[in-house]
C-alpha cells in the first residue's frame, strides 16, 4: 500500500530543473577551480615577495630548502596520526567492566555542584 | 551562633516584610514631602523632557536648577519607597549568607544582587526600560526563559551530566524514601488551598516542598504565572518569584531545619543502625539507568518530561563514555551560563512593588511547613519499611530526610547526624541515594500536578 | 559481523517504518479496546477537568476511580500508538550504535534521546505544551534554531574553528573531488522531482548527499520547512526530520556504504598509486585562506553564506593567532551546546504522527543513492583527471569518496581501504583535502539550489 | 492587618483536590517502586548474560567475587570522601585576609581580555 | 613606521568613504551596462523563477543560457556597488591591523569579517533572507541582541568577573580623573548637536568618548535605533553601526591618538613625578566594592544600572570566593560567544548602502574629537588636582589620558611615556585606577544622558 | 558635495542641551567623588573592627605592618608585569614562519570533533 502512494514520474523533470542542475554542478565546480587557481598562485607570490626582502637584506638562500620543507615530514606524521588513533582505540573487551563509584558524589539543584559547609556545623 | 544568626535572618525577612505592608501610604507621603507634585503631574513633566522649547525661554540660573531638579526626579532617592529599602537589606543578607557561611553561594549570590538590582527605585512608566516587568528591557529579555520555564530543563540537563547514580542503583529500594518525602507537596498543596491560593497557585506552592528549585521554578512558570485565563474568568497570580525564593531560602537552611526533626522523631537505638555496604555497579547498569528511567517515566507522566528528560538526557551523555565533551560543557558552560541569567532575573523578579504581598508572606510559612512535612515524612516511612525488613537489611532512619533532595546538604545532614551517635557510622553514602531519588520523585509530583491542574 | 548488525539496522528502521502504515487503524482500535470512549469525547472530557463541581458530588469511592481514570488519560500508556513504539525501538538503536560502536555518537546520542522523548505519547490539545509542534513548550523554543536555519552556522563557526585547511592548500587540485562529489546532490534532486517531490523539497532532499549534517538542516529549514506557500497556493512540507534524520543516518554509515563502491569502480593498479607527499603550508597562505575563501565563495554565490561566511570566520579566528581564546570557545563551549540542543529537538522532530509517512521512507531511499551517487562521482572524476596528470601526479582513485565530506570518516575509510592493497600507503593525508573540499562544494550547491528555488 | 486578610477556609479542600494529592503521592510511589523493581532485576539479567558468555568462553569464574565487588571499598571512599571535604573547608579565620593584587591587571571592554603589543610601540 | 601606516590606514578610510557618495549613480550604471534591464525588470523576473512553465517551452539551449544568466542575477559580481567594494577594503583593513599589530584583536577580527559579510552584494528583496536587515536571516537574529542593548550588559558582567578594581580601591582619589575624561563625551554631544543631529543621536554619538565599545553600542541602541519616534514625528535614524566602528577604531588607535596630546600638555618636570606606591587591599575591602558601587551608582542614576548593575555583579562573583566556577564561565564561555556574536553583527550592520552616509563621516570626525578632548580632559585634571595636593602625594600627570578607559590600552600609554622620561618610574599600577574609573564614568554619564533624552 | 550636506549651526546648542551636559558631567563627578569617599573610609573602619576584634582577643599588634603591607611589593610586581609582557610579545620576524601542519586532522560537521572507531572497520 505504500507503494500505491509513490508515483514515479519521469516527466516531472522538466527543463527548468536541468537547468537547475546542470548550472549548479558546473558552478559548484568553478568555484572551486577559481579556488583551486588562486590557491596555487599564492605561494608563488609570497615566495616572490620573501625572496625580494630576504634579497634586499643581502641574504640568498637556496629556495627548495628553505621555503619548500617538502612533505616527507608529513608522511611521517600522517603514519604516526594513523597509528596514535588505532592505540588509544584498542576494542574494548566485552566484558563488562566494573567501574569503582570513586567520584565524589555530585551536586545538585541547590547548592548545585559545589562544595558546601555543612561539615563544619556541628562545631557550633 | 551560626545557626541562631541564620534563624534571625529569616525572622528579620519575615518582620521586615509585613512591615512592608504599611509603606503604600507611606511611599506616597515621601513623594509628596520631597516635591509636591503629584505622581500623574510629575509623569507629565517628563513626558515634555524632549520639548526643547520649553526650557530655552528661560534664564541660565532657573533653568539649571530645573535641569538638576529633573533630573533628581530620576534618581533611585527620589522613586524610593520602604519596600525597596527591605528588600536591599533581604538582597544584602542573603549574599552575606552565601559568603559568610557559604549556604548555596551559586544561587543566594546570583539572586541577592538581582534583588538589589532589581530594588533600585526608578521613574516608573518613563519609558526607560529598566524593570524587569518592563517590555524591552535586557532583564525582561532575560526572564523570558523563566517565565516560560526554558531555564529549569537546561539546569536538570548539566545536573544530569553531573550526577553519579550509582547509589540509586546498588540499592533500588532506597528510592522509595525519596517518594516518602513527597508528601510535604501534596501536604502544602491542600494548606495552600485552605489558604485560599487558587487550585493552579496551589499546586505551584505545594512544589515548594520539593527542595528543588528548577522544579518549583518550573512548575511555578506554568501553573502561577500571571498569564493563564482561571475558570472563573479571573487570571492567576504571578507567583513565580516569591516561589523561587522561598525554594531557595528553604533549600539553603536545610542544615537548620532538617535536624530538630530528625531528633524527635528516631529513638537513640535507630540512629545506630549501621547499614549494609552498597554493591559496586557496572558500567552497562549506568547506561541502562537514564534510558529506561526515561522511558518509565515519560510514560507514567508526560508532563514531568521537560525536567526529567532532560535529566536522563545530561546523565546519558555523562555515562555513554562516548560523549564526555557534550557532558562536559553541559555540566561545566552551559549549566553556569542558565544558572547565572536564572538566579540574577529570578531575584530581580523581587521588585517591591510587585513582591511584597500578603501573599509572600504565606508563600513563606507554606514552603517552610511543607519542608518540615516532607522531612518528617522521609523519616517516618524509613522506620515503618523497617518494620518489613530483616535484620541486617534495617535502614537507619536519619537517611530518611534526604528524601527532600536539596542535595547534597540534607544527604550531608545524614552523614553529620549519623556521626553524632556513632563515630564510625557513615551514612552519606547511603543517603545520596534517597537524594537524588527526591529529584525524581518531586518532578514526577511536579509533572502529575501539571496534567491535573493545568 | 558488526557491518552486518548495522546494516540489519537499517532494514530494521526500514522494515518498521513500513509497518507504520497500518497503525493509524490500530491506534484507534487501542483507543477503543482501552477505554470505549471515542477520542472526541475524551478531549471533552478532559477540558472539563478543572470543573471541580462535576467530582464535588460523587462520593468519595467512584470519584477516586474517576480521578485515576483521569490522569491514565494523561499517561504515555493511554496515548500511545503503534509509531510511538516503533520511533523508540528507532532511538534506541541509535543510541545503541553511537554507544557500542561510536558511530558519530556526538549526533546519534542527542538524535536518538531526542526520538525517545519526542515519541513519548502524551495527551495532545490537552494544553499540556509537551510537544515540540506546541507553541510555547520547552522544546519548542528550542526547536526555533533549527526551524529557522540559526544553528547550522553556528555549528559551521565552530567547525572552521577546529579545522586545519593545510592539505588543501599544500595540493588545491583536489578540491575538484570536492567538486565532483556533489554529483549526488543533484542527481538527487532530480530523482526527487520524479518521485513527486515539489522542487523546494527536492532541492532539500538532495541536499542529503551533501553528508553535511548541518548545510542539510539549514537548506530543509528554508526549502521544506511547513511555512512556505509554493506557487500552486499549497504550502510546502516540514521535511527538516526525515532530512535531518536521514543525512546523519547515512553520515553514520559510510564505513558501510562507501567501501564496496570504491571496490567495484576502482581496478587493483589503480588502488596502489602512491602520491606525491603535500608541501608544508605557510603560515601566512593560512591568513589568507579564510579571507580569500569568504570573499570568492560569497561573490559567486551569496546564498551560501550564512554557512561559508561562518565557517571561515571560525577558520580566521583559528588561523589569525591572535584570538586564540575565541577560537577555543568557538570550538567548545559553543558548537557543543549547539550540538547538544540541535540534536535532541532534531531528534524529538521526529514525532510519529508527523514522521511515519510514505515521504520518510522515499527520503530515506533517495538519501542513499545519492550518497552511493556522490561516492561514485568522486571515485570516476579521480579516474578521468588522471588521464590528464603525468605519472608522478597521479590521484590514488580510492580518495575520491572523501569528496563526499562526512568528514573525517570518508577520509578514514580511504586510508583503511589503501592500506589493504598496499601496507605503506597512507591515503589519509591525502583524503582530507578533498574531504574539507567536499563541505565547500555542498555549501555552495546549497547556495545555488536556495537561490534558484526560495 | 495582614492577619485580616488571610482567611483558612478548610471547606476550600473539595474532593477533587483530595483526589489530585491521593492520586498524585500514589503515582510518586508507584513510579518509584517500579524503577526499583526494574532496577533490582538488571544487575540479575546482565549476570545471566555474562555468565553465559563466559561458560561459552569456557572460562568459569567465581561469581561472588568478579561480578560483585561488595562495598568495602566504597565505605573508604566514603569516609576518605568525607575527611577530604572537611579538610579543604577548614574553617576561614576571621582575621582579615590580605591577599596580594598580584594578578596581572585584566584587560578590558575593547582589547578585552588579553595581551597587547603597545610596549613595542617606543621601538618603532 | 607603524604609527604611519595605521594613520595611513585611517586616512584610507575616511577618503574611501567620501568616494562612496558618488557611487549610488555609477552603481545604476553597472547594472545598466552589464544587463540593460533595469532593477524592476529584474526582480519581476526573479519572482518567475519559480514558473516552470515559462522555461519548458523553450529550447534546451537558450534555456541553459536564461538559466546562468538568472544564476549571474544572484551573483555578488551582478549586484556589487563602488560602496560595497569600499568597505571590503575597510574590513581587510581591520583584519590586517588586528593580525599585523594586534590591535584590538578580539574586536577588530570579528568586526572585519563581519564588515565582509556584511557587504557581499546579494540580490535585494528576492526573500533569500541574507541581509543583516532582513526579517528571518540568521544575522538579523543574531542582531537583535545588538539593537536590543542585551550584549552589551553580558559583556560587562564577563567583563566585571576579570577585572580587579584593587588600584581604585587603594587610591580612590584616582577616580576623579576617570571622571574629568568624561568631557569628551559632553563636548561631542555638543559638537553633534551643531552638525545637525537630533538630540538623542548627538547624545548616541558623545559616547564614543567614553572609549568603551559595549557601552557605546548600548546607548546607540536605546537613543539611536532607527525605531524610537521623535518629538518631531520623525524616526530617529540608525546609527548603531557607524558609532560602534568608530568607537572600537578609535580605541584601536589610542597609542597613536593619545601620546602627542599627552606631550603636549604637560611640562618634562611633571613628566618624571614619582608617585606613592600603593596599599595592599584587603578581601573584605574587594567584596564592598562591588556591592556599594552598585547600590550607590543605581541609586543616583538607575539608567546606567543595565550595564554597571552587571559589571559589579560580575565582580562580586569573581571576589566573594565562593562562586569561582560561575566567575570563571562568565569571564570566559559566556564573554566570548557575546563577543564573537557582537563583533560580527556590528560589523555586518555596515551594510554599503545603509552605511556609507554623510552622518558615518561626521560621527568619524566626531569620535576623534571626542577621544581627544577626553585626553586632555583628563590631563589638564590632574594638573588642577596637583594645586591642591601635597608634595609628596602628587599625581604624575602622564596618567590622565587613563581615565578615558580603552582598558588597559590607554594605561599602557601611560607606562610607556613614562619610561620615556625616567627609565624606572613605572606607572602602570597607577594608571590602572583612572582607567576603570573610567569604565564607570562612562556608564554614568550614559544613564544620564539616557534618562534625559529616551 | 558631502561638505554641502554637512551644516554648522552653533545655535542648534540650547539651554536644554548645556543643561544636559553641565548636570551630567557633574553627576558622574559626584558620584565619583562619593564612591571615592566611601571608599577612603572603609578600610579606616575595617581597621577599627579589626583592632577591637584583636584587642579583645589579647593581641595587640603592630597596626602599620599587619594592616597596611604597603605597596613596595606592588611596584616590584609593576615591574614584573611589565617585563613579563614584554618578553612573551618579542617583535615577530617579518621572515614568514613555516609552521608544520602538525596537528591531527580535526574532525567534522557529522563525526564533529571526535575519536572515531573506523580504523576497527578492517579486522572484522
Ligand atoms: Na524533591
Ligand atoms: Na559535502
Ligand atoms: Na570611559
Amino acid at each position: 500500500m505504500i507503494i500505491n502512494e509513490i508515483s514515479f514520474d519521469p516527466s516531472a523533470v522538466n527543463g527548468l530543473s536541468i537547468i537547475i542542475a546542470t548550472v549548479g554542478l558546473l558552478v559548484v565546480f568553478v568555484v572551486l577551480i577559481i579556488l583551486s587557481f588562486v590557491y596555487q598562485a599564492i605561494p608563488k607570490l609570497i615566495n616572490i615577495s620573501v625572496r625580494k626582502k630576504l634579497k634586499k637584506a643581502g641574504r640568498e638562500i637556496d629556495e627548495s630548502k628553505a621555503l619548500h620543507v617538502e612533505g616527507d615530514v608529513n608522511a611521517a606524521i600522517s603514519l604516526a596520526l594513523y597509528m596514535y588513533m588505532n592505540e588509544i582505540h584498542d576494542e574494548e573487551s566485552d566484558v563488562i567492566t566494573i567501574k569503582k563509584a570513586d567520584r565524589s558524589y555530585t551536586p545538585w539543584s541547590s547548592k548545585i555542584y559545589c562544595t558546601n559547609p555543612y561539615h563544619r556545623f556541628p562545631q557550633k | 551562633m551560626k545557626r541562631l544568626l541564620t534563624v534571625f535572618g529569616i525572622i528579620a525577612i519575615l518582620a521586615l516584610t509585613s512591615v512592608a505592608f504599611m509603606t503604600p501610604e507611606n511611599a506616597n507621603d515621601r513623594v509628596k514631602e520631597t516635591d509636591s507634585v503629584s505622581l500623574s503631574e510629575q509623569s507629565k513633566a517628563i513626558s515634555e523632557n524632549t520639548d526643547n522649547a520649553d526650557l530655552q525661554e528661560q534664564s541660565g540660573q532657573s533653568a539649571a536648577q530645573k535641569g538638576l531638579q529633573r533630573f533628581y526626579r530620576f534618581t533611585g532617592f527620589f522613586n524610593a519607597t520602604h519596600g525597596h529599602f527591605i528588600m536591599i537589606v533581604v538582597g544584602l543578607i542573603f549574599i552575606f549568607l552565601a559568603i559568610r557561611y557559604e549556604y548555596e553561594p551559586l544561587l543566594l549570590i546570583p539572586i541577592g544582587i538581582g534583588i538589589l538590582i532589581g530594588n533600585i527605585p526608578f521613574l516608573l512608566n518613563a519609558g526607560l526600560k529598566l524593570g524587569i516587568y518592563e517590555n524591552g528591557s535586557v532583564m525582561n529579555y532575560l526572564y523570558f526563559g523563566v517565565t516560560n520555564g526554558i531555564y529549569p530543563p537546561l539546569i536538570f540537563l548539566g545536573i544530569g551530566a553531573m550526577t553519579d547514580f550509582s547509589t540509586l542503583i546498588s540499592n533500588p529500594k532506597l528510592m522509595l524514601l525519596g517518594a516518602a518525602a513527597q508528601l510535604g507537596i501534596f501536604a502544602t498543596f491542600l494548606g495552600a488551598l485552605m489558604l485560599g491560593f487558587h487550585p493552579a497557585e496551589a499546586g505551584a506552592i505545594g512544589i515548594i516542598g520539593g527542595a528543588d528549585g528548577p522544579t518549583a521554578i518550573f512548575t511555578a512558570s506554568k501553573l502561577a504565572n500571571g498569564i493563564n485565563i482561571l475558570p472563573d474568568g479571573t487570571t492567576v497570580k504571578n507567583l513565580i518569584g516569591p516561589i523561587a525564593i522561598a525554594a531557595y531560602s528553604y533549600m539553603a537552611l536545610v542544615p537548620v531545619i532538617q535536624p530538630p526533626i530528625m531528633k524527635l522523631l528516631t529513638t537513640k537505638k535507630e540512629r545506630v543502625i549501621r547499614m549494609k555496604q552498597p554493591r559496586a555497579v557496572s558500567k552497562l547498569e549506568k547506561i541502562l539507568f537514564p534510558i529506561i528511567g526515561l522511558l518509565l517515566t515519560g510514560f507514567i507522566s508526560p508532563s514531568s518530561l521537560p525536567l526529567l528528560g532532560m535529566l536522563f538526557f545530561g546523565n546519558l551523555l555523562k555515562e555513554s563514555g562516548v560523549t564526555k565533551r557534550l557532558a562536559d560543557t553541559a555540566r561545566t558552560s552551559l549549566i553556569d551560563i542558565v544558572t547565572i541569567i536564572l538566579g540574577l532575573t529570578v531575584g530581580a523578579s523581587t521588585q517591591a512593588d510587585v513582591f511584597l504581598t500578603p501573599q509572600s508572606v504565606l508563600i513563606f510559612v507554606l514552603g517552610a511547613a511543607s519542608f518540615m512535612v516532607a522531612t518528617a515524612g522521609g523519616i517516618l516511612f524509613t522506620k515503618l519499611m523497617n518494620l518489613f525488613l530483616s535484620k541486617e537489611n534495617k535502614i537507619n532512619p536519619l537517611i530518611g530526610n534526604a528524601g527532600v533532595s536539596a542535595v547534597p546538604d540534607s544527604a550531608r545532614v545524614s552523614q553529620v547526624m549519623g556521626l553524632k551517635y556513632d563515630k564510625d557510622n557513615h551514612l552519606l553514602m547511603h543517603a545520596m541515594g534517597p537524594n537524588v531519588a527526591g529529584v525524581i520523585g518531586s518532578a514526577i509530583a511536579a509533572g502529575i500536578l501539571l496534567s491535573f491542574l493545568l
